[in-house]
């Protein structure tokens, strides 16, 4: 944090003191790049050329996120399409309206003569 | 307590442990539950016991016909080349020379054992290039004599791409089947 | 850097020097302890193995037991930079999903009225509160997560990055081969005076040949951050260049050529309908 | 540095002098990634967003696909003729030529001490056969003839009259015969098959219109009579004037004579036996009613 310094030109009236601080900085903490996740990160991505066991392809090993994202990579409306067929039933009323809006909405705009 | 490693990528390593790849690997046992009471006990009472149960196919067990199922396993490998009484052979195929040939670059045969010189069209097809790949040494020794070699063959100055990363050379036109000659010639 | 990997640099045209060096180098008490199959090396005088010292956790001094023989297509392969680099933005990009998502003026409450009449008050047109003009209207072309950033390499150009890291770690005097990874005690001091005494740099990746590692050298290591180890399966081409340092045992070393040099040397996978390397009814793949 | 070499070996001692590559110091070839985006209707210029100058093609407001102006359109003014009628249904048999044929023997891609049936074909990764693409099996064709020179017992769906002469002439024996679409399958990837747990099914006889191709000795049908083929064997020898080799002094005689059952799909494998892949072994049915029904 710097410290407060006066300003030059206000400094013979010693009644108007101005203090001036510049505008804080964002406080920034310093990152630990040798958590053990973060040391781990990337173990076993060759487990299909360096493993033993029956070929498993990468895209079977994206765990993290909801289903329809996983090892899929597509537009919005494929990811949508793919979502109303995965989580569609799990879905709320007001998701499954915009989810419809959107998909007729991107179905429409992708369609389109250009 | 060591930490097994599997601590640290729990969920990876699960995916991998071996219980899991059992669990993905087992095959139907249809052929096994068949078998496994009736060929075991062949001449065992003809007693059904569950009347409502239709009657098992009684099965003969034979492991010496499972020789003409292991010729079906399908190679994953490219299996070596056998010997030839004399070269070439009958379908026009030649080995590098041995000993290889004592030039300032080598040009390494692919995993088909042929010479690795391809054809390249691009732009829809007006672009007509041939590469030639797995460039060992000193990559502009043989461009060298490329561009000694080619005005021969195109009439004019060839136009060649050197790519010293990639390790190959790009030609403009179509000489493939020249240039695989003249590198089986000088023995790669 | 004197504790550096050993290569034999022969390419010169006058040829087999080799085995003069060999035995200039290699003496009794530090013999050759393993060595390439000779029929698995190109037929060329650019296709050498290369050679690395064989040493041991055992102590923390610096003693070489041997020397080992490493296969060139593994070890020496054209230094490519650019698949390292395929190679650790795929790895850093296939798993990761983006969950950044702002909502349009369709999916905003209320917005349905006009805010007042189009003509007559004197301001400026508008039919919606939420359209992306307005303060707390919709978004447009926000993001619309969650997205996948999921991308394939080719197994061939992972597999060359391997090759390839491996090739750098070897070239820069960064990869050492142990005969085991065992170390007398638990005390992860011993670990770090260990690599502070041969220079290893700040950051050690120790690999074993499966995942039942050694006590002492996981007890060790699991309460150092920077150094690590992990079982062959694991090795990947961002944790090696992630670490400073890599320490191979030496079954590791035939594995790894093994597996490497398949890559290779294999039919391309079928098509669709055909012989597939998906269906694996044997458990491994027959000759790998 | 100046020594550092050429090559391979010339970037690897290069290597040793640079700091150590990390993760942070390596970068893609220039040019591979990072492609500046193209920037419609924004950044400096915005006045045509790249869509021309006024009307359809601004606007996009093009008329219907295989509109002309006005005119009669092209699918409308020539009539319709039956080229392509029934051809997502038409029997397709991909070629495999004797050169290549011969290529695969020299690499020993294929053994020639076994009879040679589509399977070996497709483990020798000679071509790719997919029942779903209505392929029925393979047509060899004559290209290679010439160089043809190895012994084999080959089994084909469909070959040209030289392909057959060429293979006679080396003192090969060679066969047409039918494989119904679920037998294609289980010949293409038979230990996808076996995994399955089913019974191995009993070939399908030829239809009608294929009948006469596969019962006659001149194509050497599978159903033909072996006398006839052995005089349709010697009469093509007589019109391409070669010397028909003696088969039954050849030391593979036993081998070349090897035939399929025509109900029969893999060598040694019969019709209704299981194949258990866990226990490395082969059920054969021993129900008098299962023989019955798997007879040929």
């Amino acid at each position: 944090m710097p410290e407060p310094r006066l300003l030059d030109e206000y400094e013979h009236h010693d009644f108007r003191k101005v203090w001036v601080r510049p505008p804080p900085m964002p406080h920034k903490t310093p990152k630990d790049h040798w958590t053990k996740e973060k040391a781990m990160f990337g173990c076993y991505d060759y487990q299909d050329i360096l493993g033993d066991h029956p070929y498993i392809h990468p895209r079977h090993l994206c765990l993290e996120g909801p289903k329809y994202v996983r090892g899929f990579r597509g537009n919005e409306l494929q990811r949508l399409i793919r979502k109303k067929c995965m989580a569609g039933k799990h879905m709320g009323e007001e998701d499954w309206k915009n989810l419809q809006k959107r998909i007729n909405l991107l179905y429409r705009r992708m369609n389109r003569r250009k | 307590m060591a930490a097994p490693f599997g601590k640290f990528c729990p969920r990876l390593s699960s995916r991998l442990s071996p219980s899991f790849q059992a669990e993905r690997c087992t095959m139907p046992k249809v052929s096994a539950c068949l078998c496994s009471q009736q060929a075991t006990s062949p001449s065992a009472e003809g007693v059904r016991t569950d009347p409502l149960k239709p009657a098992q196919p009684e099965f003969v067990e034979s492991r010496e016909d499972f020789k003409w199922v292991e010729r079906l396993i399908p190679r994953h490998q490219i299996p070596p080349i056998p010997e030839h009484p004399n070269y070439p052979t009958p379908c026009g195929w030649v080995p590098p020379r041995d000993p290889p040939p004592d030039l300032p670059y080598s040009v390494r045969r692919s995993r088909f054992c042929h010479i690795p010189v391809y054809q390249r069209f691009r732009k829809g097809g007006s672009r007509k290039q041939t590469v030639i790949a797995h460039i060992e040494g000193d990559i502009w020794a043989l461009e060298k004599e490329l561009e000694k070699f080619l005005p021969a063959i195109i009439g004019r100055n060839p136009a060649i791409q050197v790519n010293e990363v990639a390790r190959k050379i790009v030609v403009k036109g179509l000489v493939m089947e020249e240039v695989k000659k003249w590198l089986l010639e000088k023995g790669f | 850097m004197s504790t550096g990997p050993v290569q034999v640099d022969i390419p010169t045209s006058q040829s087999h020097q080799q085995t003069d060096q060999l035995a200039v180098m290699s003496s009794p008490d530090r013999p050759i302890l393993r060595m390439v199959d000779k029929t698995s090396l190109p037929r060329s005088r650019f296709f050498r193995p290369v050679y690395s010292w064989l040493e041991t956790l055992g102590d923390i001094k610096d003693e070489k037991l041997g020397m080992v023989e490493l296969h060139p297509d593994v070890f020496a392969t054209h230094p490519r930079m650019d698949i390292l680099h395929r190679c650790v933005r795929w790895q850093y990009l296939y798993r990761k999903i983006n969950y950044d998502f702002a909502r349009t003026r369709a999916e905003m409450r209320g917005g349905g009225r006009k805010p007042w009449p189009q003509k007559g008050t004197g301001r400026a047109r508008h039919g919606s509160i939420r359209s992306p003009l307005w303060h707390m209207g919709g978004k447009c072309h926000g993001p619309r997560g969650p997205y996948s950033y999921y991308q394939y390499l080719p197994l061939k150009y992972r597999a060359l990055g391997l090759k390839v890291a491996l090739t750098v770690k070897h070239s820069q005097g960064d990869l050492h081969i142990v005969d085991r990874l065992e170390i007398p005690t638990t005390d992860p001091e011993y670990l770090e005076d260990l690599v502070r005494y041969r220079n290893w740099g700040k950051s050690v990746l120790l690999v074993d040949m499966n995942e039942d590692i050694a006590e002492n050298v996981c007890e060790a290591s699991a309460q150092l951050n920077t150094i690590n180890v992990m079982p062959l399966v694991g090795l990947n081409v961002y944790s090696m260049l992630k670490h400073d340092t890599l320490v191979l045992t030496l079954p590791c070393v035939q594995k790894l050529e093994n597996k490497l040099l398949y890559q290779d040397n294999r039919h391309s996978h079928g098509a669709k309908g055909t012989i597939s390397a998906d269906r694996d009814v044997f458990g491994t793949w027959p000759d790998k | 540095m100046a020594s550092a070499g050429k090559g391979t070996r010339g970037a690897l001692n290069l290597l040793k002098n640079l700091p150590r590559v990390g993760l942070n110091n390596i970068k893609p070839l220039p040019g591979s990634f990072f492609k500046a985006p193209r920037r419609m209707g924004g950044g400096k210029s915005k006045r045509k967003c790249g869509r021309g100058h006024k009307g359809q093609g601004q606007r996009g407001t093009r008329p219907r696909l295989g509109f002309e102006g006005g005119n009669t359109p092209f699918y409308l003014r020539i009539p319709k003729y039956g080229y392509y009628e029934n051809h997502s249904r038409r029997r397709q048999y991909p070629p495999l030529s004797l050169y290549r044929l011969q290529y695969l023997i020299d690499m020993g891609r294929i053994d020639t001490t076994q009879p040679i049936d589509l399977a070996s074909l497709t483990i020798g990764r000679a071509l790719n056969i997919n029942p779903k693409r209505q392929h029925y099996g393979i047509n060899l064709v004559e290209e290679g003839a010439d160089i043809f020179q190895a012994k084999i017992n080959i089994e084909v769906q469909y070959a040209s009259e030289l392909a057959i002469a060429t293979v006679e002439r080396n003192g090969g024996t060679i066969t047409m015969s039918y494989y119904d679409p679920m037998s294609l399958h289980i010949l293409v990837d038979p230990i996808g098959f076996f995994a399955k747990g089913t019974p191995i099914p009993k070939r399908a006889l030829p239809p009608e219109d294929l009948v006469e191709y596969y019962t006659s000795a001149e194509s050497r049908g599978y159903l033909a009579d072996p006398k006839e083929i052995q005089k349709a064997r010697l009469a093509l020898a007589e019109k391409y004037g070669y010397k028909l080799p003696d088969l039954s002094l050849e030391e593979r005689f036993e081998m070349l004579s090897i035939r399929k059952d025509p109900r029969q799909v893999l060598f040694g494998l019969g019709a209704g036996w299981l194949v258990d892949l866990n226990r490395k072994t082969v059920l054969k049915p021993t129900d008098p009613e299962l023989l019955e029904f798997y007879k040929s």
